[in-house]
């Protein structure tokens, strides 16, 4: 399962599509929206994705996994859209025999994700709203120099 | 004629979700060129570009008909 | 919520419980019954547990986390009796503002229940039964000379 | 009286979950040398001793009505 869906995640049909009767291990991350960040009181954040390609990366994705940790299923769905905060942005289960590889196979998703999945988030504060650049925030569209108008 | 799919807040700015470029051919590099040229990206830009849905080195050629999109940074997950 | 029930684990009370407005990461473990154990069958697991003990040491790993992660928020719930192939044994769940934190604390919970938590398990196969050491069955119960009578 | 919760394997051997020990006070180690030489637990044991639900050291004491549990090593998660 590899999702980039409009609506509210199940994280649980996410967990049954890992599991097996040879999984001992499931790690699942849930990512959610949260209040504070830096002492600045998120309002609400919109998600846009490249979709077709964006569920191509995920799938990939799951396959990396695939070849690192052989025994390891992955299942990765992202909402886009608005979401309110606690909404679930983002659910990864995978389920591989041992813990160890569950919990590694599931972080490197995450880092994959946020690494090279075409999604953009932009935050909505009280005093103003902000395209997300990256997710150390040390990328910021304030300073790239896209003009209004364009005549190619 | 080379579609160029736009996202986020260059979509945002521009006003629209994606540009045409009239060329039958040309690379990747070509084309962050001109888009720098013409003012749509800043010199020394993060933005990757993507060509049928895959990321794209400056060597890859970009032909006709194929669909190219230009991918700021992202901040999914 | 720091548990030791005789019943299924419903996960997502579970995460339910660790979730609020400052949570931006949840990661989730659960440890279910594999079927396959180095090359051996299993047909059926049976947990025992010094229950009030346990409950106590699971609320201390609760501690512990607090102490080194002080925004994380953590769950645990183990399940004992008899269980079957797939059943879900332990679901542990941490929140956190951000990931890493999650992550790290969640792995801290499940190796110190695997390390103090006074929980056994006994494995059934086809042809013979085995409470189990401890997790990298380094000690088995067969070793020790605990004699059939006695009369202190 | 001191009591001596058993479990797991040692429950299923003993076909008991507990045994008593008429002594007013003894240190953990104690017992456990007790335990030993009479055979209920072999000499290098890994088996822990928990006094009113605590993992307890050797020198720790044990007084009448403390309930004490023989903790092998965990096999839980």
């Amino acid at each position: 399962m590899f999702d980039i869906v409009k609506g509210p995640i199940d994280v649980s049909k996410v967990i049954d599509a890992v599991a097996d009767r040879n999984t001992g291990a499931i790690v699942t991350f849930i990512g959610s929206v949260r209040e504070m960040t830096k002492g600045k009181k998120t309002l609400y954040l919109e998600y846009e994705a490249y979709e077709s390609m964006a569920k191509k990366k995920l799938e990939q994705i799951g396959s990396e996994i695939k070849t690192q940790f052989p025994d390891a299923k992955t299942a990765i769905v992202h909402r886009i859209g608005r979401l309110e905060i606690t909404d679930i942005a983002v659910a990864i289960a995978v389920s591989a025999p041992h813990r160890d590889d569950a919990y590694r196979a599931n972080r490197y998703a995450i880092e994959r994700i946020k690494e090279m999945v075409p999604i953009w988030k932009k935050e909505h504060w009280e005093n103003g709203e902000k395209w997300i650049g990256n997710q150390q925030e040390t990328v910021s569209y304030e300073k790239t120099g896209v003009p209004k108008e364009f005549g190619l | 004629m080379i579609k160029v799919l736009l996202f986020a807040h260059l979509k945002e700015q521009l006003n629209r979700s994606e540009i045409t470029i009239d060329r039958n051919e040309m690379t990747v590099g070509e084309l962050r060129a001109k888009l720098g040229k013409d003012g749509f990206l800043p010199q020394a830009s993060s933005v990757m570009i993507a060509v049928n849905e895959e990321f794209a080195q400056d060597e890859d050629i970009i032909r006709d008909g194929d669909v190219v999109a230009l991918i700021p940074p992202v901040s999914g997950g």
